[in-house]
């Protein structure tokens, strides 16, 4: 499989330039990636977790392999012995070409999935350094067209797939007619801010609903913002600060109009790394507000016991743990918790939690049409993962990962339906007279 | 001038001597190996085996230990030919320490032998010529007004 | 400089001198070079401490997950094979405690020399295995760099030569003792300028993946 | 090499015994007590005494050099044979400072004569250094002659040349460092006759009377290592033959004189014992007929039969320890490297903090322009 | 000018001594003492670890093979307050005792006898009359007339070869020899018997040492542990070999040495009238009884005698920088500070300058004896040169009162016939080395029995291990390391720095007796003894020069190995 170079335009004619990727790159370098790549010993071993590799058998998709650029700037010129080859010109330079071969290794071949980060015998932390070779791909103009364009869109129409808010108000007002319930908007101090994605408001419009419903039933208050509702940052995937801290300042600005105390982020996995971890540094300044992942908050309500439910569902259901929420963020144990409630027979895949396998959509790959066959091909292994334990339903928590499983199972034409776990919580909810329940809310 | 000296005291302090008449430090054991195979050697060839101990790498307590593992036998001998040879036969048939001193008293060689007769004991060809001449000789300091040989 | 105790005198001596100096200078360096590019600030809300996550990093990576043992029982086993036979034979072996005391003043006690020898034996074996691997490995072989085997070699010929002049095979015992020692000189001259560096980095480099993940919550 | 023709009507070395009442068997101990001396088989007896039946007694020329009499006092101590049998019986030992009766003049003239009579055929042995031809021959006279001189002037007529104890055989103690008087040894100026070194601070005595005995037995020397040593004597290290090697290989070692490993008589490579690099019969020979041997009396070996055994490190510390101050080079590395890899990495940054200073943020714009 | 006789290399000694003398008629009237050869050892120590300069200094020689390794141990352990326990300063002693006695019995008959002993006439002896004699001074066993016969035999087989070894070209029948064939062949067969018995006698440094020549030692005590129940340690049986090795060199002292020293001296009156020269003796004394180097508690007394006055004792203090100095202008050496100036060990310098201060360029006739002429430098006690060794300890013991000395000194003159001005001299000085045998080879009994009592009431201890660690010592200390070496007074001085040696200085008793001339043209013991009424029967066999330089056991080894301390520089000089 050969990478396709994206970069159509001509290099005169380019805003970037090699000098600005080498630039960002460099600015890129801090001590743990010095002391990653002192330390990595050609082992391989971080091949054994990544299912682009494991799934194609090209050994080119070992991960610390996508790393070469990074490091050849590094050993350069972070290093005596850098500096002492460079005096006679002996180290290898990073070139254009070798970065649009590196294209597709960087963008096409990695969900930033952190596993290999997870099984590094010598720690090396592989997922931030592509997440950091991101920033000089894109300085250097090497980066898949998909990406650009969702990074377009996401600044100009404030949603990665041009959402605008008419539609989502749409989809509020059938909502409410539905359930009876108001969907309260521009709330101003409001307990809980919710943000959503685009692809749950156009793929998974049960997800809103089911959120109305369950705060209702727990008597929570909360807000959307028609300033800002999209949490998903394409800044991030792209791997582009500038954009990344555009699409942050956003929610930022929308949380803090409304002075709310907490903002909640979607069913999406790279929007809450997006808000949670890197916005405060994106922005260079702590939020004056928390950020928790739905799921988070369902359980803090389950635990406080403001969420009864009724009823099990009886089918086998099996649960993917998003990457983003796992792995990367340690949010393992609440989704178990809100699955007791409401599944009779929940079986766990073989490798879950922070071992999890990624569904392989996740980084971007997604977005980035020319992905489409390693995409698929990294899904076999989750694919093979839910074989072992043959669910009648899987149960996941972000809309990428859910919209990969149901597109990976169809392509491979097994009838296991993918269902998100809010939506499931909503449907258990104990019946009770909205009256009261509207009482308890205001 | 006193010509006196002050006699050998008994050695002065008492030992606690491990049995078997010292610690071994492992080469007596590879040694016994080795007379086993020359015993088996004599016997079945006749061959005779020699084991100069003296080159050995022993330890202080080696050789007391090998010597007493192999005991004492039947047979013991000095031979006095500048300074004084003993052989002595060990309990084991066919096994001999040859230990051979000069005038002094100091250690020449200790040699195990596996042979039937150790050769040093066996009277010497060599010597045969002389020993009629010899005897010659002594009858006739013994015989008063001397004496022909009776052939 | 032909006769086996100049060699030796030569190899304990100015040689030992210099590459103790390349080393300590190369290696304090590499180290610097790290601590010194340090970390950005994260204002994000921390989930967890760092410190004791990534010490108990530092721990626990030298243990493979089971899926990883499952994959890559290879590396697995004989990676710990290998490393394990290198760090006894290095700091249990008798001679070499005496070296280390004279140079840091620390010591303790070693292991009987039988079982130096054995394991050292093991590791020569394990050793030839990981070259084995790494040609036939697709990965490795794909990831391996000249540096990989002039690493491997010069680990493989520390270890032999140690087992040769152990086992007094080289004689006479001044050129089998002087190549050791030469050995282990050049070993110590490239370690700083090769992947060797991890023997000390692998510490922080563990640490510092250790303290990102803690600070989430998740226990690397 | 033809040796002891010179002399026809000498007799024999077994006649010789016989004539001062030494029976046939009183000879076959000889033969037995030679062979154990020459680290030879026990097997090898018989031919010995057939070759020492017609031994007979060659000149020997001992040149005494930078020395301190060790060797001379070593060789005395020899019980076999014995030094009386070995300057009546044995060899006609015709110049020896030590032993010999003549002085002055007449003791020159008794060494010129001895090397006129037997020319090409004595065996010329040294102990001690010489100041070499580069140094001043001031520094070691002998009537009025320079050791270098006179030690050229003996080996041209030489069989072949020992050169006993560590001093002749490698240059020895005035060799070490700094070598004040440009000390060599005897192989170092000795190319064209056989030469060999019995080295050994002193050499254990049997090991010189033990080449001795060779060349008498056999009219020729024996097998020699590339340092020129017989292999017979020198052919395995005092650590190979040492009792105590069980205590090595069971790591159990003194840590000090008097402790009760030392007691015990663990090993003494702790304690600095150089018997891993040193090849010499003290392990098997031991020292005094037998009496004992320097590690046998609690004290390591200091290597006295190898080259340079002066220089190797202090005789305390132990073998695997490096001869110079290395920890002190470690550190002062160290920090020199600290300060060139904080500089790197700080230069490095703030190239990076530059760059970052004038960056150019990316726009959608621009990344529109990708499109 | 009058004949000079030049006698080089003196030979029966150790090292290289070269003897010239200046005759004046068939006197000797002035005589020049060199040693003809250089090392520089305390060049080669400096810089090294003082644990290990024994055995460097130990190397000085082979002969004394014990002393200058003691002394090097004992400087440290007096720059650094070193306590030795009990059962190591005891074995010491028997080492130190073992070395007079072995020392001394081999100097006496291997070294010195052939001066007095003819080895030819020996042939025309009577083995009888040889027995009767033996027996009549002796109960020696071994005395039958068989004994000598055979003694004979193989002399005679041994001459009639035609190869003479060592003893060709002696000076045999020179008209100097005294001894009647008898007497000669008695000693010819103890010369042999103590080539034997000097083998056993050395055993005693092998069982404590290792071995001998150069055994072992350890700052701090002794490196052979004690352990009664180890075969790898000290034990009953070690304990019970030196005992016998102590017996037999008593049984030989008693019975064969004495005898035989006053049996040959009684037939040369005449050289108890000439060859002492000095008449200053010094002594630093030793033998402690006890673990402590309290000079009171020494079997040999410390002190100097001035001009043979037995009643004044002068106190020698080994740190005083006034009372011990080294001289060099008759040597073949530079001071920075001028060839005539005297300087204390601690100080001392020396600069090898063999072109530059006289020396001959080899081959050479004669030396210049008005400008460096030897490798030995000149020491001095306040001044006055000074003879060491055992006539001067003897001495030292006579005029303190010590009473075997008293008694066997009187019983000595009594049975020569002699007045006390005859210890003076040549044979007196041989005389005294047969006493102090005996004295010393008595003490080690006593030596042995403490020993043994102490092992017995629980003390094992051999090593004092306080002060091994370097890391424990003092940035810097110094220390003077004394010893009554066979030859006399042996002091070693050293300066440790960071735990280095910065400088060590050995000023051994050859260097006292076979100096040369001072800056004020004083000259050494040995050749003031030789201008002290020697008469030369042949020029050409100069006998009576070896008989007075033998009665001093020269060991010129020791004497000189003197190389800058101070620079450690080397000098090289090319020779035109």
């Amino acid at each position: 499989m050969s990478a396709t170079p994206s970069s159509n335009g001509s290099p005169e004619s380019s805003p970037f330039t090699l000098e600005r990727g080498l630039a960002a790159f460099r600015a890129e370098i801090d001590g743990p990636v010095a002391a990653f790549f002192s330390s990595c010993v050609h082992c391989g071993v971080c091949a054994q977790s990544c299912p682009f590799y494991l799934e194609t058998g090209d050994p080119k998709y070992t991960p610390i392999l996508k790393l070469e650029p990074l490091r050849l700037i590094w050993a350069a010129e972070f290093t005596l012995l850098g500096r002492l080859k460079g005096l006679l010109g002996l180290n290898k330079q990073v070139t254009d070409e070798m970065l649009t071969q590196w294209e597709e290794l960087i963008y096409d071949s990695c969900s930033m999935c952190g596993r290999c980060s997870l099984v590094c015998p010598v720690g090396n932390d592989i997922q931030a350094m592509v997440r950091k070779s991101r920033e000089g791909m894109v300085a250097s103009g090497h980066v898949p067209e998909g990406l650009i364009g969702a990074s377009v869109r996401a600044v100009q129409t404030g949603s990665p797939m041009g959402l605008q808010w008419k539609t989502l108000q749409v989809q509020i007002n059938h909502i409410e007619t539905s359930t009876g319930l108001t969907v309260p908007v521009d709330q101003a101090g409001a307990d809980y801010l919710v943000m959503l994605s685009s692809m749950e408001v156009i793929n998974f419009p049960e997800y809103l609903e089911a959120i109305t419903r369950i705060f209702d039933h727990a008597g929570v208050s909360w807000t959307l913002s028609t300033q800002c509702f999209e949490a998903t940052n394409a800044g991030i995937q792209i791997g582009n600060k500038d954009v990344a801290a555009l699409l942050v300042q956003r929610v930022v600005d929308a949380a803090v109009a409304l002075g709310v105390k907490n903002v909640i982020s979607p069913e999406c996995g790279h929007a809450y790394t997006a808000i949670r971890w890197e916005g405060p540094n994106l922005i260079g300044r702590p939020y004056p507000f928390h950020v928790f992942h739905i799921i988070e908050v369902l359980d803090q309500l389950r635990a406080a016991g403001r969420i009864k439910t009724e009823g099990m569902e009886t089918d086998r259901l099996s649960l993917h743990d998003p990457c983003n929420l796992a792995r990367k963020s340690g949010v393992i144990q609440q989704q178990r918790n809100l699955m007791d409630l409401i599944a009779a027979d929940f079986v766990e895949l073989k490798e879950h939690g922070k071992f999890q396998w990624c569904c392989g959509a996740g980084g971007g790959v997604s977005s980035n049409e020319r992905a489409e066959p390693l995409k698929i091909a990294a899904f076999k292994m989750k694919k093979a993962q839910i074989e072992e334990v043959e669910p009648a339903r899987m149960v996941t928590m972000c809309a990428t990962c859910r919209t990969q499983l149901e597109e990976g199972l169809e392509h491979f034409n097994m009838d296991i339906p993918v269902v998100g776990l809010t939506e499931l919580i909503a449907e258990h909810l104990v019946e009770h007279e909205p009256a009261e329940q509207a009482e308890g809310a205001t | 001038m006193s010509a006196t000296m002050s006699g050998l005291p008994s050695i002065p302090v008492q030992v606690e001597t491990p049995a078997g008449g010292g610690a071994c430090h492992g080469n007596a054991l590879a040694i016994l190996h080795e007379v086993r195979h020359a015993l088996e050697r004599l016997i079945s060839t006749g061959e005779a085996t020699r084991i100069d101990l003296h080159a050995l790498p022993f330890g202080a307590g080696d050789e007391a230990w090998l010597t007493a593992l192999l005991g004492t036998g039947e047979v013991r001998a000095t031979i006095e030919a500048l300074g004084p040879t003993s052989v002595q036969e060990t309990a084991i048939p066919g096994v001999w320490l040859v230990d051979y001193h000069n005038a002094e008293g100091q250690r020449l060689a200790l040699h195990l032998e596996i042979t039937c007769i150790p050769g040093i004991l066996r009277t010497q060809c060599r010597e045969l010529d002389t020993a009629v001449a010899t005897l010659d000789t002594r009858l006739g300091a013994a015989t008063p007004g001397g004496s022909r040989p009776l052939s | 400089m032909s006769d086996p105790m100049d060699f030796l005198l030569l190899t304990k001596g100015p040689l030992f001198n210099l590459a103790v100096t390349v080393f300590a200078l190369g290696m304090a360096a590499r180290i610097l070079e790290i601590l010194v590019n340090g970390r950005r600030p994260n204002y994000s809300e921390a989930r967890g401490g760092q410190w004791l996550p990534g010490l108990r990093t530092v721990l626990t990576r030298s243990v493979a997950d089971p899926g990883t043992f499952k994959r890559a029982p290879f590396n697995v086993v004989v990676g710990w094979l290998w490393h394990l036979g290198f760090i006894v034979t290095l700091l249990f072996f008798i001679p070499h405690i005496a070296l280390i005391k004279s140079l840091l003043g620390l010591s303790w006690p070693g292991l009987p020399n039988p079982v130096v020898d054995l394991v050292t034996a093991v590791t020569l074996v394990a050793l030839v295995a990981t070259l084995v691997h790494r040609r036939t490995h697709r990965v490795k072989r794909r990831i391996s760099t000249p540096e990989d085997y002039l690493v491997w070699t010069l680990v493989f010929l520390l270890v032999l030569s140690g087992y040769l002049a152990y086992n007094r095979i080289i004689n006479p015992y001044p050129l089998a003792l002087g190549l050791h020692i030469l050995c282990a000189e050049v070993f110590l001259i490239v370690l700083p300028f090769t992947k060797l560096t991890h023997i000390f980095t692998v510490f922080i480099a563990r640490w510092y993946n250790g303290a990102s993940f803690g600070r989430r919550g998740v226990e690397s | 090499m033809r040796v002891f023709e010179k002399n026809p009507l000498e007799k024999g070395l077994a006649e010789r015994l016989r004539e001062h009442g030494v029976s046939r068997r009183g000879f076959l101990k000889f033969c037995a007590a030679t062979a154990s001396m020459m680290a030879l088989p026990p097997a090898m007896i018989p031919a010995i005494a057939a070759a020492l039946e017609r031994a007979r007694r060659p000149s020997v020329i001992w040149l005494s050099f930078q020395e301190c009499t060790g060797c001379t006092e070593s060789l005395t101590r020899s019980h076999a044979p014995t030094v009386e049998d070995l300057i009546l019986d044995l060899i006609s030992l015709d110049y020896h400072h030590t032993l010999q009766a003549a002085a002055g003049e007449a003791a020159e003239a008794a060494r010129e004569q001895a090397m006129r009579d037997n020319h090409g055929q004595y065996l010329l042995i040294v102990d001690g250094s010489l100041p070499g031809p580069d140094a001043n021959p001031g520094y070691s006279t002998i009537a009025g002659v320079s050791n270098y001189s006179m030690l050229m002037e003996a080996v041209e007529g030489a069989a072949a040349v020992i050169a006993v104890g560590t001093c002749a055989a490698f240059g020895g103690l005035p060799a070490a460092a700094p070598n004040p008087t440009g000390a060599v040894s005897v192989m170092d100026l000795v190319k064209d006759k056989p030469v060999v070194n019995v080295s050994g601070c002193p050499p254990v005595p049997m090991v010189i009377t033990g080449v001795l005995a060779h060349f008498l037995t056999f009219g020729r020397l024996p097998e020699l290592d590339e340092y020129h040593r017989p292999l017979a004597f020198f052919g395995q290290s005092i650590h190979d033959r040492c009792y105590r090697r069980p205590f090595y290989d069971k790591g159990l070692f003194a840590e000090t004189f008097d402790d009760a490993g030392a007691r015990a008589g663990w090993c003494l490579y702790r304690l600095g014992c150089k018997g891993p690099s040193t090849y010499n019969a003290c392990a098997t020979m031991r020292w005094n007929a037998g009496t004992s041997w320097p590690i046998e009396a609690g004290h390591p070996c200091l290597g006295c039969a190898e080259p340079r055994f002066w220089d190797a490190g202090g005789f305390y510390v132990p073998l695997s320890v490096p001869t110079g101050p290395a920890s002190d080079y470690l550190l002062a590395a160290g920090a020199v490297g600290a300060v060139a890899g904080a500089v790197v990495a700080t230069k490095a940054r703030g190239r990076a903090k530059e760059e970052a200073a004038v960056r150019q943020p990316v726009t959608v714009e621009e990344l529109e322009q990708k499109l | 000018m009058s004949e000079r006789i030049v006698v080089d290399p003196i030979t029966r000694i150790e090292g290289h001594l070269r003897i010239e003398a200046q005759m004046d008629g068939v006197n000797i009237a002035q005589a020049w003492s060199s040693g003809t050869m250089v090392r520089g050892i305390e060049t080669i120590l400096q810089g090294r670890d003082p644990r290990d300069a024994w055995a460097f200094a130990q190397r000085i020689c082979g002969v004394c093979t014990l002393v200058h390794g003691l002394a090097a141990v004992r400087s440290v352990e007096d720059a650094l307050a070193i306590e030795l326990p009990t059962n190591a300063q005891l074995i010491r002693n028997l080492m130190i005792g073992a070395q007079y006695v072995h020392d001394h019995v081999m100097h006496f008959y291997h070294l010195h006898a052939l001066d007095w002993v003819d080895v030819v006439s020996a042939l025309s002896a009577d083995p009888k009359a040889t027995s009767t004699l033996a027996q009549s001074i002796s109960g020696w066993s071994k005395s039958s007339p068989g004994y000598f016969s055979d003694t004979q035999k193989r002399l005679k087989g041994f001459i009639e070869s035609g190869q003479l070894g060592i003893f060709a070209n002696g000076y045999w029948g020179h008209p100097a020899y005294k001894l009647p064939p008898e007497a000669n062949l008695m000693a010819f067969a103890h010369y042999l018997e103590a080539l034997a018995w000097q083998r056993d006698a050395a055993r005693l440094q092998a069982i404590f040492g290792g071995k001998n020549p150069h055994p072992n030692f350890v700052v701090g005590g002794v490196a052979c542990p004690i352990d009664l129940n180890s075969d790898s340690a000290i034990n009953a049986k070690k304990l019970a070999e030196v005992q016998s090795v102590i017996a037999s060199m008593r049984q030989f002292v008693d019975q064969v040495y004495v005898p035989d020293t006053l049996a040959i001296a009684g037939f040369y009156p005449d050289w108890f009238q000439r060859g002492e020269g000095l008449g200053n003796f010094m002594c630093y004394g030793d033998l402690p009884a006890t673990g402590s180097a309290d000079p009171a508690t020494f079997l040999f007394p410390r002190g100097v005698i001035l001009n043979r006055d037995l009643t004044t004792i002068h106190e020698v203090d080994l740190h005083d920088d006034t009372q011990i100095q080294e001289f060099v202008s008759h040597a073949w050496y530079d001071y920075k500070g001028g060839k005539d100036t005297g300087l204390h060990p601690y100080q001392g310098e020396t600069r090898l300058d063999y072109d530059g201060r006289g020396g001959v360029k080899p081959p050479y006739q004669q030396l210049d004896v008005t400008d460096g002429y030897t490798w030995l430098k000149a020491p001095r006690w306040k001044g006055h040169a000074v003879e060491v060794g055992p006539l001067a300890r003897v001495l030292m013991l006579y005029a303190q009162g010590h009473a075997q000395t008293k008694e066997l000194v009187d019983m000595t003159l009594t049975t020569l016939k002699l007045e006390q001005r005859a210890l003076f001299s040549t044979l007196g000085r041989t005389a005294a080395r047969t006493l102090e045998s005996k004295i010393v080879v008595d003490a080690m009994q006593g030596w042995y029995d403490a020993l043994v009592a102490n092992i017995k009431a629980g003390d094992g201890r051999t090593f004092n291990e306080t002060l091994w660690d370097p890391a424990t010592w003092p940035r810097e200390a110094r220390g003077a390391g004394f010893m009554e070496a066979p030859r006399g007074a042996l002091g070693h001085w050293i300066v440790i720095k960071d735990g280095r040696i910065d400088n060590y200085q050995a000023v051994v008793p050859s260097t006292w007796n076979a100096g040369p001339r001072d800056p004020s043209n004083q000259p050494g013991a040995y050749e003031a003894a030789l201008a002290d009424n020697h008469q030369l029967a042949d020029v050409k066999q100069p006998l009576e020069i070896l008989r007075t330089i033998h009665s001093f056991d020269p060991c010129i080894a020791c004497a000189v190995h003197l190389v800058d301390p101070v620079t450690g520089e080397r000098i090289e000089v090319k020779v035109v």
